[in-house]
């Protein structure tokens, strides 16, 4: 099946994807730039998981998907919050 | 309006639509497929969150002017009430049932009292979550 | 059910207190008086012998049950609590001033009520253990009455700890005789009577019960708490700790006659330790001063004369112990209210403060007559019978040969000094010479009641009194202060003496029963000593007639010896008393013994807490995984639960090996992140590979959840660090690290090991195939995992949502009680 | 014709998603890394979306909304992570790579390099 010969070729870049994130997630000089790996890691992942959706032709792991985006980009907003200001919810500041 | 990015604060509003109507989803047919009252509650909380981080105390507090506290009291309450509910047509506690309603629209819905007693942990995940972090914030 | 109708109405009483106030008291008495009635009609069917016996399932898979048994025992001992509690509850009316707490003084009087009944009707053991510690806990609030007394606190706290101590190794006990008859049932276990004996538990079984029934019973060891709950108010002390209470443990023996009896231990251990109680008890009543304490050492000296005599286990010797049983609560119950009328009205309970108040109280004065004489034993009244029958009991006791002599001289030293505290008690108190009690003596022990103090020479010119009750009462109760002042002052005049009626006409019916029942002994020997002896026998009991006289026989020989040297005793009272005092050394009492035991229990515990609480969360985990690792690690070890073989593994594709490695990886780097943000970052890394494992395996459910909970501790984290003081990596020991590497790499190996050993042992089929087949069926839903969840599990979700609940407020109420930076309080 | 349409977006995906990885690993300091992040990755994960999509969509006869929710969201969210990512990055000055040849943003933002001090960058303020 020349389809689920791809989902392969294209799960295993994306492993070697997330392998060279982590590279820089434990290199990375700064705070921000590990931070950043990891949201990189993130979206490999989605990307991993869609294409095991495509592969075991099942429609359970679009929940995953949805989820792992929201809680991904939510915890890079509060990290980035966290990096900048040292403090996540702000009284108020206006 | 503040120094938060605005940016943010635009994608926030959309986002949080997406989010609480994906997770009264999940809530809903949690009994058929993934899904239930834990993962539901989790993604409200993670849409007030949202809000949160973009907006500042002052603006959430107005916007949901809902003690939190509230909820975990009304989900517990509901929890246990479908619980005791059981009892009343001398069934075990904690014993649930369910009818098959066909509404015009919807086709076979299935209403169970599993439901309610999701809504009840719903109630009380976001309920608790919210607290904690509205406290820890306000800190 | 009888049993639980005092129950009800103790829940009652809070509502109708303030509606009825004071007169509450009457409409409490009429339950303890409407039972009564009910028991006396249930008198003649057990007297035929067949049994009222009512079954109710409580936790049948465990073989307990609510079940009540009515045979002549328990039927004697109903009546006795449900007579007395009447007299008690009328007494207490005139007795206790309208200020001072009725509501839970009822309350607490009606759940004592209902516990000994439950006691001493329940035929299941767990269910008698169940009452009987209701009994403590009841007597524990009563003593504890005035709790704003030091005394008092002191007290309930000392009994409270004794009789459940006692009661914890009775269910041992009781746990002992499951395991040699296998029921809980005691009318099985008396049918299997026979095995008892014979099985190597029967020791124990039979000393922990025992322990159980010595210190609710306060024999000699553990006799120590009786005095001290004197503190309670006398009505209490009349009921509780004179007629019913003590006499559970009595009870308890006389119940376990038939199955523990019977042996040279049961002979030995109950009758030395009974005669030993006996001589002590009455030996120390002589040395008080206070008429309570005086009062608590006979009981504790009777009671004593009852456990020797079931220890003698002849069937005159049971059917003594019962009849004394019946004596000894008409005699010292009415012994304790003229106590508290002599003490309500004087202010005073010092023997030597007292004197001569028989012209100020006739009638109470014939009542302490009636009972002190019956006390002593001597001829017309009910107790010279039982005392003639124990001490006919102690010759033909058999046992050793020197018992043959030790038992009747121990019972004549025990019933002279009986006599003597008696004599004191009646002829000093009322008709020694007239002495000045002006009351102003502040006894440590006496009450402080509301009571209008009589200077006992000064008239003191009250209104005249109104007649029976206590509307005269002219000025409030100082029950508030500790001690006791007297407001009531010393106006001369003529003094209106008279017996506050309220309070001696109980006392006087309790009384006169001595005196009825002396002469009459046949009125009660059918209906209710025969009975009762032979429920507590086990089988039928023929004694020859009850009867004041029986000729000359030795008995009668040794009363008259106990008469002789009892006025003896009397009258030189002073110097015996001094002599008894020289005896007792301060150091080595009991008392002290008590005190230094649980100071040094509350140090050691203070000792092991200092210990662990080291404030540092690290201490807690390292102690934590310790502590799992020794549990697990040896019971696998001694197990040897750990096997390799035979495991069934799924084929692992490279996909899974990559991703394992990133998350090793990710998982040592941890280590050596510079900074603690770093840290959590690669922790994440761990919680995605998690993630990816689960979908790798097509779960979903996990997957979802898996996320959240990474997502959530990550926010959690960022949240808590936002506060955390920016120290970027804490300098920690070298040995403290040494430390940490072991305790992590010994508690990951043990899992893994456990894992694997766990996947290989196929003991019981996998739950899931149940889950699978009717999850659609039952719960009506194809999700298995949220079935389960919501379902067939939901009291677990319940009890988990709970949990979320109670964390939830917990950090709220953390984070909003914290002193604010400014030190303003939240 | 599934299968062809399917293979071609997934092929486009892994491309974009492999560059936006090697871009955050070769990039010479974080604001490059961010670029790569931040645009590669979310374009190749809408691809591989639109995959899941057409491969969905076609074999089941009808569109299938949910997943087109989902890619949209994610091509919504991503770049804004990326963006407050890089906006903190550059408040707490992280050193830019020395080619940089113009720093458009200076003293634009709060705190950042060349901006108005006002306000302290310390990592706690005073609550």
């Amino acid at each position: 099946m020349m389809l689920d010969m791809v989902v392969d070729v294209g799960l295993i870049a994306l492993s070697i994807a997330v392998v060279l994130c982590f590279y820089r997630v434990m290199k990375g000089p700064s705070v921000p730039d590990r931070a950043l790996a990891l949201d990189t890691i993130t979206t490999n992942f989605l990307g991993i998981i869609l294409l095991m959706a495509i592969r075991l032709r099942s429609e359970l792991y679009f929940e995953v998907v949805l989820v792992l985006a929201i809680l991904g980009f939510l915890g890079t907003t509060a990290l980035a919050k966290f990096i900048a200001k040292g403090v996540i919810i702000d009284r108020d500041n206006n | 309006m503040n120094q938060g990015s605005i940016i943010l604060q635009t994608i926030a509003r959309q986002a949080l639509y997406v989010i609480m109507i994906f997770s009264f989803f999940l809530l809903g047919r949690g009994h058929n497929e993934p899904g239930g009252g834990f993962i539901a509650g989790l993604l409200s909380a993670a849409a007030v969150v949202v809000l949160y981080l973009a907006f500042d105390l002052a603006f959430v507090k107005r916007a949901l002017p809902i003690d939190y506290k509230y909820l975990i009291a009304l989900g517990l309450l509901m929890a246990v009430g479908t619980g005791v509910g059981g009892m009343l047509f001398s069934e075990v506690f904690l014993n649930q049932s369910f009818r098959y309603v066909h509404l015009p629209f919807f086709g076979k819905l299935e209403l169970t009292t599993a439901f309610l007693f999701d809504f009840g942990v719903w109630l009380v995940v976001v309920g608790g979550t919210l607290t904690v972090i509205s406290a820890i914030g306000e800190e | 059910m009888a049993v639980l109708a005092p129950f009800a109405l103790a829940v009652l009483v809070p509502f109708l207190y303030p509606a009825l106030g004071r007169r509450i008291g009457w409409l409490v008495a009429l339950l303890p008086f409407s039972l009564f009635v009910k028991y006396l009609s249930l008198i003649p069917p057990i007297m035929q012998g067949e049994p009222i016996f009512i079954n109710q399932a409580w936790i049948p898979s465990m073989g307990i049950n609510l079940t009540i048994y009515l045979d002549g025992l328990s039927l004697l001992f109903s009546l006795l609590i449900t007579g007395i509690g009447t007299i008690i509850t009328v007494y207490s009316i005139s007795y206790l001033g309208a200020e001072e707490a009725l509501g839970n003084f009822y309350v607490y009087i009606l759940l004592f009520m209902g516990a000994m009944l439950g006691t001493v009707q329940s035929s299941n053991l767990v269910t008698l253990y169940v009452f009987w510690e209701l009994t403590s806990i009841s007597s524990f609030l009563l003593i504890g009455f005035w709790f704003h007394r030091e005394e008092s606190k002191y007290g309930a706290l000392k009994s409270m700890l004794i009789t459940v101590f006692g009661g914890l190794a009775m269910i041992a006990g009781f746990l002992f005789l499951y395991l040699i008859t296998g029921t809980f049932e005691i009318r099985e276990i008396v049918a299997q009577a026979g095995k008892v004996p014979g099985s190597i538990y029967y020791l124990p079984a039979l000393v922990l019960i025992l322990l159980g029934a010595f210190t609710k019973s306060a024999q000699f060891p553990f006799h120590i708490w009786l005095p001290n709950a004197m503190e309670a108010p006398t009505p209490i002390s009349a009921y509780l700790h004179s007629a019913t209470m003590v006499k559970a443990g009595i009870y308890l023996m006389a119940r376990m006659t038939p199955v523990l009896g019977g042996t040279l231990e049961w002979f030995y251990i109950l009758s030395f330790v009974g005669m030993i109680t006996l001589v002590y008890g009455s030996f120390m009543a002589i040395r008080q001063s206070d008429l309570k304490a005086m009062l608590a050492f006979s009981t504790i000296s009777q009671l004593g004369l009852i456990t020797f005599l079931l220890g003698i286990n002849t069937k005159l010797a049971v059917a003594a112990a019962v009849f004394h049983i019946l004596n000894h609560a008409t005699f010292k119950g009415s012994m304790f209210l003229v106590v508290g009328i002599v003490d309500h009205e004087t202010g005073t309970r010092q023997v030597d403060r007292l004197g001569g108040l028989a012209r100020l109280f006739p009638i109470t004065a014939l009542v302490m007559m009636l009972a002190s004489a019956a006390s002593a034993g001597l001829p017309p009244f009910n107790a010279f019978i039982s005392k003639e029958m124990f001490f006919e009991a102690t010759l033909h006791a058999g046992g050793a040969p020197f018992t043959a002599w030790l038992f009747p001289a121990a019972a004549v030293v025990g019933s002279i000094f009986t006599f003597v505290y008696s004599a004191v008690m009646a002829l000093k108190v009322f008709f020694g010479p007239l002495q000045a009690g002006e009351g102003h003596g502040h006894g440590s022990h006496h009450t402080h009641d509301v009571s209008p103090t009589y200077a006992v020479t000064h008239g003191h010119d009250a209104p005249e009194r109104a007649h029976g009750h206590r509307g005269h009462d002219t000025h409030g109760s100082d029950h508030g202060s500790g001690h006791h002042d007297h407001e009531a002052g010393h106006g001369h005049g003529g003094g209106h003496h008279g017996d506050p009626w309220g309070m001696v006409l109980p006392a006087l019916a309790l009384a006169s029963l001595t005196l009825i029942i002396g002469l009459f002994p046949g009125l009660v020997e059918y209906s209710l000593v025969l009975p009762a002896a032979s429920g507590a026998w086990g089988s039928a009991v023929k004694i020859p007639h009850l009867a004041l006289w029986h000729g000359f026989n030795p008995p009668l020989f040794m009363s008259a010896v106990v008469v002789l040297l009892g006025l003896l005793g009397y009258r030189y009272f002073y110097r015996l008393r001094d002599v008894v005092e020289s005896v007792q050394n301060a150091r080595f009492n009991l008392n002290v013994l008590y005190d230094r035991g649980v100071d040094g229990l509350v140090k050691g515990a203070r000792w092991l807490t200092d210990i662990q609480m080291t404030g540092y969360l690290r201490d807690y985990l390292v102690f934590i995984s310790l502590f799992f690792i020794a549990a697990v690690g040896y019971t696998v070890w001694a197990k040897n639960g750990l096997k390799f073989t035979g495991m069934d593994l799924a084929p692992v594709s490279v996909y899974e090996y990559v991703l394992a490695g990133v998350m090793v990886v990710a998982t040592l780097a941890v280590l050596w992140m510079p900074n603690r943000l770093a840290a959590i970052l690669s922790l994440g890394v761990v919680g995605m590979g998690v993630t990816l494992m689960f979908i790798l395996f097509r779960a979903p459910d996990l997957a979802l959840t898996q996320l959240i909970v990474e997502a959530v501790s990550l926010a959690m984290f960022l949240l808590v660090f936002a506060h955390l003081p920016e120290l970027k990596k804490e300098i920690v020991s070298r040995s403290e690290k040494a430390i940490n590497a072991v305790v992590a790499v010994a508690s990951g190996t043990l899992i893994t090991m456990l894992l694997i050993s766990g996947n290989a042992t196929r003991l019981f089929d996998p739950i899931s195939r149940y889950y699978v087949e009717n999850s659609y069926k039952l719960g009506g839903g194809d999700n298995i995992v949220n079935v389960i969840l919501v379902d067939f599990r939901g009291y677990d979700t319940m009890g988990e949502i709970t949990v979320v609940a109670v964390a939830a407020f917990s950090v709220y109420a953390l984070v909003k009680l914290r002193p604010g930076k400014g030190g303003k309080q939240r | 014709m599934i299968e062809i349409t399917t293979s071609i977006l997934i092929i486009l995906g892994i491309i974009f998603l492999m560059a936006g990885s090697l871009g955050v690993v070769r990039m010479p300091d974080f604001y490059g890394r961010m670029h790569a992040a931040g645009k590669a990755s979310t374009l190749g994960v809408t691809f591989c979306g639109l995959a899941a999509l057409a491969y969905f969509s076609l074999s089941q006869g009808h569109l299938h909304t949910k997943l087109l929710l989902i890619t949209l969201f994610i091509f919504l969210t991503s770049p804004v992570a990326s963006h407050m990512m890089s906006r903190a990055a550059y408040m707490t000055r992280v050193p830019m790579w020395e080619g940089t040849i113009m720093d458009e943003m200076k003293g634009k933002i709060k705190g950042g390099p060349g901006g108005k001090q006002d306000k302290p960058k310390a990592k706690t303020q005073g609550k």
